[in-house]
């Protein structure tokens, strides 16, 4: 079986690869026009991609602390929110 | 669920796939969470920071979302109850 | 490895996941106002959200009562309902 | 799939996970197809219980989407096996 | 452990089962009424999930092609398309 | 990701771990573009086979969500660079 370590490590790998895929798809959305008239991003695209990470990760990061705010969101704990276990 | 069928040994292991799993849970409520209340609440991109608007929609975004997920987790407690109940009149 | 009685519970407690997040998901699409103007659950909201989980586990229960009536809707057997090798 | 490649001990190893997995795939398009019917059927939550309108709007959803499963299950194994042609016409 | 033959089995088989959910899924967005006033595909429906599942697979092939002529889409290389490691 | 406090041996084991995730990436986001640029590009389904203006919008599509994730990348990179560096200045 695995170690300790190894878990903690690829759940972290699952963790950053999770946020990659969330950030492609929606800065996708909101900045690639889907006519596809062309294959490369035009300027406007561009731009809107490197603001809509940027954004993303502020995002990320005030609701993370939120969700610290909230008491007790370590790990393995969902802060009292909602879980089907009432656990 | 029932876990009264399992030996100690089983229940021992079953408790560290449910920690797992909670921790897995957890990430993906996060990740989620994250990626819906952008969704939601920006969509100005002439700047790279948040406006006070967006950060506001945001925070309020997560809190209802808690909200919202602790009451869903009532209702289903209570369904999950009264299954069980009727299980055991049907025996 | 795991034994026959772990991965039945595993499955189960994955099945009770699955659903719980699916609930979730969709009432918040149903009653959640996503204009976010406010940190808590309005009136409306509340009753709509205990109403949509009440109707979420009865389409639960149609459907579930329907794929049995459809014959072998058992574990494992798709009820003759499309799987990429026909099996 | 071409299995035929594995040892007999590596096909019922092979055997049990494809079992296992059709069983978590069987768990999956049921909850995914109760979200489908509860998503396109129920929008009135004036009341908690179905309408028979909504009721029926359920049972044609679910039949639905097994009919249409299916087509797809046909068309899909006619190009596999027009695909396996034409690599053994190559060959 | 499961050995090199058995991972790209499985693999392969993810492969396949992920493909036909996705098609299924989207023929459905596509070909099939959501008012469900009906329990059978009716004409029109079924002719448009033929033609839906064929051209699926022609898109399938076209990305797929096209993958491999930006060079080295091969098994767990992005062809340099945007994985969150820079690898 | 920190990986130096892992023994050698645990190391082998992440890179293989690794690479089977990177494979199970790569199969996802093959079928996942393959889903995006589908429901994008076609919506005739007059004829069962695509038309010149819908085969040059997958190609398109294909080719613009590559560079979509490269550039979404080398930002993503980037920041995480900048992370790391204010926790070695935090120390």
């Amino acid at each position: 079986m695995s170690s300790q370590n190894i878990e903690v490590a690829v759940a972290e790998l699952d963790m950053i690869t999770d946020v990659f895929n969330r950030i492609v798809s929606s800065c996708h959305s909101k900045c690639i026009n889907p006519r596809y008239s062309e294959a490369d991003l035009n300027k406007g695209e561009s731009v809107c991609v490197d603001r809509c990470v940027a954004k993303f990760f502020e995002v990320n990061k005030k609701v993370g602390e939120r969700m610290q705010s909230m008491g007790g969101a370590g790990a393995g704990g969902a802060g009292g929110g909602g879980s089907p276990f009432g656990m | 669920m029932d876990l009264s069928s399992l030996s100690p040994a089983e229940n021992a292991q079953m408790q560290r796939i449910i920690e797992r799993k909670q921790m897995q849970d957890f990430m993906k409520l996060y990740s989620g969470l994250v990626e819906r209340c952008f969704t939601s609440c920006v969509s100005d991109f002439t700047s790279k920071s948040l406006s006070s608007k967006e950060e506001s929609c945001v925070l309020n975004c997560t809190d209802k979302f808690f909200k919202h997920s602790e009451r869903v987790g009532a209702r289903f407690a209570e369904h999950n109850a009264d299954m069980m109940n009727q299980a055991q009149q049907g025996r």
